[in-house]
């Protein structure tokens, strides 16, 4: 069924930049997708639109046939649809493991007066976050530093948990916002290991990223943005192929 | 297995079961009146740590709670009805009113929803003084006692000193095991998280809107809760409770007892209401804590006092 | 900076063991004084404060009650009742002083007045309102003036002056709703129709709106209830819109700042009040002339500024308490109360003060005399 | 209810508003330049009408008022450099230990101690500012309807301030380098704006003005050590409800308010007064949550 994730004719303008402009494209399950384009082509704008942090203006965004296109970004989260953030948003002052232990949010239900008088679905729920926030944190190999506060780790573990909190309510669909920047060489190779092996485990993911390696090499299908309209979409040889591509991103022949 | 950290609450109730013993050793039992008197204060201001410290949604307007807690118990119970249905209709009328003003009100961020909380005081202040039927600017006196067991009452007899400060520091020892354990739990942690980032929280599911309103809620029935336990203690409440000062004066005792700590704020506001009772502080006693919101923001924006490690959850051994 | 939960307990025992320590063991006759010196209701609060410490400061040269010195023991509570309640438990169950002079304003009054009454202690406040000894406590008096008489003054002259449709005026204290309430219940005794009645914010800036409501009301004469500056405001209003008819003010107008603050304004305005502030006009006949000049020469000596009628509250309180204290020649609470009860036109700067079991005010309608203001100046109001 | 009746409604509700334009003036200055909301604000206005009366004893009013205006500018600065400052906040960016939270909060403090540094000074007794023209009787009339002469010098004293205001931000370079330290700080120091100096400045300027609004509304409004208090908080609402940082938002909503407030005595008690205006300032925040004329997005994008 390859009405995973569809976008139709997804447009927003801020005062008069028209930043994404109808922009359309299907995504299949369990793929990794990837949009690209240049500094300033509308990708992290359709991002956001995706992920409802920003209303578009015009244009539907349809998951797994329902249309969350106007839904506030923690309705977008209880679907199964997790983000990451291009500037890492972590809450400084909780530990590592509390961190991630909040990406269950939506999983879990106990109210604040089961909260208040620990009761037993509270207390439940509590073991089983905080279980499944080790392996998750495991995943990711920052098991030791669980109970340090976030504000403390490097810029590099600070991604990996935010990676982990968005991996450890197993959603259908992740949207990283270009999870390769800040990383060094031997960091993104690893980011790079991680991703691909999500795909194994049954996980969609859309990327929004510039670090070509990363994304020729890992993604299963390419949409390249450029001043907000799509001008190409594709196989990573196809779009490596593409003259349009080529011409937006190494710029005019002049010969 | 993580345990919750109850060391704070040890701590306290440790020290409050001590203090009466201590008092009664040197003979200074008429400390126990005042101290109840700023127990019920400290309450209040717990309920504005949970909402400004941890939450981080400023209230210039916790007072007005206060009184509407006080007002609605002092009505009631004077009409004949049983303090201890009135003291549940004013938690549920001050829980309503907290609905009813959150929803729009939490919308607003910063000076906006400084202000906005500052005017629901002022408001709340000028409707209870300018109505005759509220005892206008006298406020209303000779409320009934609050008879909770046969011979357990809230009243600020002599004879009823100590069985009231018992009744008070049970009251906050309760208060702070429910606090401690809101804020290890899923929902306390979705609390916690809109003082780091509410795209963050966002993103994971927490439907900040509803979240902060619970904070709100919350910090409005605490501060009810005192209004309505202090006026059967005093017997009497006026429109000053409801005064912009009062709120100020919690936020400054939140302030100095380290914004998002439980402990420092019952140790603050208990020691600050203390000697603010006793006029310790003559006539600087405003001044007193308009210093300590000065002096806090110089040395510790994020408070110090008597600080407990401000995570809780701490769990396994480091 | 972390520090252990156990500091807070370490810091809690240190403090009481350093507040025990004031407990100094000396033979003085210990009296207790509540006043809202800052805050809003100061402009009553500060002059009783100012004037409780003058007089037991002279008493103390003269030798003291029999020969023991007074000790005064003045706590300030900003006109917030639950202050006043907590320092009033802390005089009698702490400090075990044998009366309370104070509070400044009604509301504190009433939240103290039974647990005084109950521990026994005999209480004489400096509030206005009728309902802190309406019925009579047995440990419960007041100083000032009651409501009615003050209205009953008023009305009085304005009956005189063929006044039948009257606008009042209240601030929204204690003092103002009081008064407010006293003069809607008389004004039918007087033929006198109350066209407006409402109460404005003690703090207001400017009234000329509430002014307005009052020229649409077509009232003949307007009275302001209230001890705030807003007195003079009103007064000041009123010329600025043309408003020209006769302003009466409360007791709550004794106090020359007023006057000076309404400046031309004030000409003409009508109070009744005590007569302090009209001492040196006094015939040397009348009884209290020699006792308010002094008070006023002593009170401008000690704080270079006038003494106000609100001062004379706590005078009155502590004159009536020491009087009673010599009389019963014993410091025990009883005595003292059952001694005040029997106090018999005692001389003050309210007026002669005469209580009975029925009456823990003890003055009376003749305790007033209506004054006004001619040229900057209080004088006696002589019917035209 | 006849003509008459109306037009003097009108006027004291031009006299409430002239009153709460110009403290609300004084809150728009510091915002502008630090995003803090001074609670002290109301203190300066308190200042300004004590120093006044004080001075008018010694000196003639002109002076007496300048003077002032000068002594309590730089009351305000000194309380900037002294306490502001060092927080750091306002100049290093966010490097510094408080947010702009932590700042209003210590504002908050600083006016309890300005209030109880004037009772010491002043003591609890009311003072009063002598007119600028006539005396407390003197009365001039429109259409029927009476009003002191001394509104006129408070609308004139307001407009003024507004003309100044606008002026200095928009074409002096000191105003747009002040206006530049409040969009980013960090910015500002790039372009070589001593940013310090601005915020100092923003303060002096703020409690000048707060002490002409004082001294010019004092001989209607009279003035004591704890008048600041109220004014603060009706100064505050005006500056909200006018837009935070739109000064001349800030004078129209000023102006609205004092209407609105005084025909609501016709319906509502005087003491309710101010429940009104904070009801409709509700309504306002609520539908537009930047106020009447301020802009949604900046409000949205202040980092509070």
């Amino acid at each position: 069924m390859n009405g995973f994730l569809k976008i139709d004719g997804l447009g927003k303008s801020f005062g008069g930049l028209r930043a994404v402009d109808s922009v359309s494209f299907s995504m299949k399950k369990n793929t990794i997708h990837s949009v690209i384009g240049p500094n300033g082509a509308g990708k992290t704008t359709l991002f956001n639109l995706i992920a409802g942090s920003i209303r578009p203006d015009d244009g539907t965004v349809l998951f797994n046939g329902e249309n969350i296109t106007a839904l506030a970004p923690h309705k977008v989260a209880r679907r199964g649809i997790f983000r990451t953030f291009q500037a890492v948003k972590l809450i400084q002052r909780m530990s590592a493991l509390e961190n991630v232990m909040l990406g269950m949010h939506s999983q879990t239900k106990s109210g604040i007066v089961s909260g208040m008088l620990s009761l037993p679905l509270a207390r439940a729920e509590e073991k089983k976050m905080t279980e499944r926030a080790m392996a998750s944190l495991e995943d990711v190999g920052l098991a030791t530093q669980a109970h340090l506060p976030t504000g403390s780790l490097s810029f590099g573990d600070q991604r990996m948990v935010e990676l982990a909190r968005s991996l450890v309510g197993n959603p259908e669909l992740l949207l990283l916002d270009e999870p390769a920047s800040g990383l060094n060489m031997k960091e993104t190779a690893g980011l790079t290991e991680r991703i691909s092996n999500l795909r194994e485990k049954g996980l969609s993911v859309l990327l929004v990223e510039h670090d070509m390696s990363l994304v020729m090499e890992i993604s299963d299908c390419l949409t390249v943005l450029n001043f907000g309209q799509k001008i190409a979409e594709g196989n990573p040889r196809e779009i490596q192929a593409n003259a349009d591509v080529i011409r937006i991103y190494l710029g005019e022949d002049d010969a | 297995m993580k345990k919750k950290d109850y060391t704070p609450l040890v701590a306290f109730m440790s020290v409050s079961i001590l203090i009466p013993f201590l008092t009664n050793i040197f003979q200074v039992n008429f400390f126990l009146t005042q101290l109840t008197m700023s127990a019920y204060y400290a309450l209040a201001a717990l309920g504005l740590c949970l909402l400004l410290g941890y939450a981080g949604q400023i209230s210039l307007g916790q007072a007005g709670f206060f009184a509407i807690g006080g007002y609605t118990s002092a009505i009631l119970s004077k009409a004949g009805l049983d303090p201890r249905l009135a003291f549940v209709a004013s938690v549920l009328l001050a829980a309503l009113v907290a609905i009813l003003i959150g929803m729009p009100v939490l919308k607003l961020k910063g000076h906006y929803l400084a202000m906005a909380t500052l005017g629901f005081g002022v408001v709340i202040e000028k409707i209870v003084r300018g109505t005759p039927a509220l005892g206008g600017a006298d406020g209303i006196s000779n409320v009934p006692s609050f008879t909770i067991l046969k011979d357990l009452r809230i009243t600020g007899g002599k004879a009823d000193r100590l069985s009231n400060y018992a009744i008070a520091f049970v009251i906050l020892s309760i208060v702070l095991i429910l606090m401690i354990n809101l804020l290890s739990s899923r929902s306390g942690r979705a609390l916690r998280s809109l003082h780091g980032s509410e795209d963050a929280a966002n993103a994971m599911g927490v439907n900040v809107a509803n979240t902060k309103l619970g904070a709100f809620v919350i910090a409005a029935v605490l501060a009810a809760i005192a209004g309505s336990l202090m006026t059967h203690l005093n017997g009497s409440i006026g429109p000053g409770e409801a005064n912009t000062m009062k709120s100020i004066r919690y936020l400054s005792i939140v302030a100095v007892g380290g914004l998002s700590n439980f402990t420092g704020t019952l140790a603050a506001g208990i020691i600050l209401n203390f000697l603010s009772l006793r006029g310790v502080f003559g006539i600087y006693d405003d001044a007193v804590f308009g210093a300590i919101l000065v002096l806090v923001m110089i040395f510790a924006p994020n408070g110090f006092g008597f600080a407990f490690p401000a995570r809780f959850g701490k769990g396994a051994k480091k | 900076m972390q520090v252990s939960g156990f500091k807070f307990a370490r810091t809690a025992i240190l403090f009481t063991m350093m507040v025990l320590s004031a407990q100094v063991f000396a033979a003085t006759i210990k009296i207790g004084a509540i006043f809202a010196v800052t805050g809003a209701a100061a402009y009553l609060g500060a002059p009783e404060e100012k004037t409780a410490r003058l007089f037991v400061d002279n008493l103390n040269k003269d030798g003291g009650i029999n020969g023991t010195k007074v000790e005064l023991i003045i706590k300030d509570s900003a006109g917030s009742a639950e202050k006043a309640l907590s320092f009033a438990k802390q005089l009698i169950d702490e400090n075990e002083v044998v009366a309370i002079i104070g509070p400044t304003t009604s509301g504190e009054s009433m939240a103290i007045r039974d647990y005084c009454n109950n521990a026994k202690i005999p209480l004489i406040s400096c509030a206005a309102a009728e309902t802190i000894v309406e019925p009579p406590l047995p440990y419960v008096f007041k100083t000032p003036q009651k409501d009615s008489y003050v209205a009953k003054w008023a009305f009085q002259t304005m009956k005189d002056t063929g006044i039948q449709k009257l606008a009042v005026v209240a601030s929204n204290t204690g003092f103002g709703s009081g008064g407010k309430a006293q003069l809607e219940k008389y004004a039918g005794d007087f033929g006198i129709t109350i066209v407006l009645s409402e109460q404005y914010d003690p703090n207001a800036t400017d009234l000329s709106s509430l002014l307005t409501k009052v020229k649409s009301s077509g009232a003949q004469a307007l009275i302001n209830w209230s001890i705030e500056p807003a007195q003079s405001i009103i007064a000041k209003n009123m010329k600025q819109m043309n408003l020209n008819i006769p302003l009466y003010q409360s007791h709550g107008f004794g106090n020359i700042k007023y006057v000076e603050a309404a400046g031309s304004a004030a000409e003409g305005i009508i109070f009744p009040c005590g007569r302090l502030l009209v001492a040196d006009l006094l015939p040397d006949s009348n009884v209290q002339k020699k006792l308010l000049q002094k008070y006023n020469q002593d009170y401008k000596a000690a704080y270079s500024e006038d003494a106000s009628t609100f001062g004379g509250h706590a005078y009155d309180a502590l004159l009536i308490l020491t009087t009673a204290i010599k009389n019963a020649k014993s410091t025990a609470p009883d005595k003292i109360a059952a001694a005040i009860e029997a106090t018999k036109n005692l001389a003050g700067t309210a007026g002669i003060f005469n209580m009975s079991a029925t009456d823990h005010n003890g003055l009376g309608m003749e305790s007033i005399s209506m004054l006004t203001v001619k040229n900057g100046k209080f004088a006696l109001y002589e019917k035209k | 209810m006849n003509q008459t009746i109306l037009a003097q409604y009108l006027l004291s509700g031009l006299i409430y508003g002239s009153i709460y334009a110009v403290i609300a003036l004084g809150f728009n200055i510091v915002y502008n330049a630090t995003g803090i909301i001074n609670f002290a604000q109301g203190e300066f206005v308190m200042l300004g009408g004590l120093l006044t009366h004080s001075l008018s004893s010694v000196l003639p009013l002109p002076i007496a008022i300048l003077s002032s205006v000068t002594i309590t500018a730089i009351v305000g600065a000194l309380m900037e450099i002294i306490f502001i400052r060092n927080l750091g906040v306002l100049v290093k960016g966010d490097g510094g230990k408080g947010g702009v939270m932590q700042l209003t909060i210590m504002t908050i403090g600083l006016s309890i101690l300005l209030r109880e540094l004037a009772l010491k000074v002043w003591g609890e007794q009311v003072q009063t500012v002598p007119f600028f023209t006539g005396n407390e009787s003197s009365s001039l009339s429109i259409g029927g309807a009476h009003f002191s002469p001394q509104l006129l010098w408070i609308m004139g004293a307001t407009a003024l301030i507004f003309l100044i205001l606008s002026v200095f931000f928009k074409y002096t370079l000191s105003g747009q380098a002040m206006r530049a330290c409040s969009a980013s700080r960090v910015g500002a120091r790039l372009c070589g704006i001593r940013a310090e100096v601005m915020v100092t400045l923003s303060f002096a300027l703020a409690a000048g003005i707060g002490a002409a609004a004082g001294a010019v509304t004092a001989p209607l409004t009279q003035t004591h050590y704890a008048i600041g208090t109220s004014l603060a908080i009706k100064g505050f609402t005006v500056a909200v409800f006018g837009g935070l940082g739109n000064s001349g938002g800030a004078v129209a909503a000023g102006f609205i308010l004092g209407i609105i407030e005084s025909f609501s005595i016709i319906v509502f008690p005087e003491a309710f007064k101010d429940i009104v205006s904070i009801v409709i300032l509700l309504a306002v925040l609520l539908a537009r949550p930047a106020g009447l004329f301020g802009s949604r997005e900046a409000s949205r994008l202040k980092e509070f």
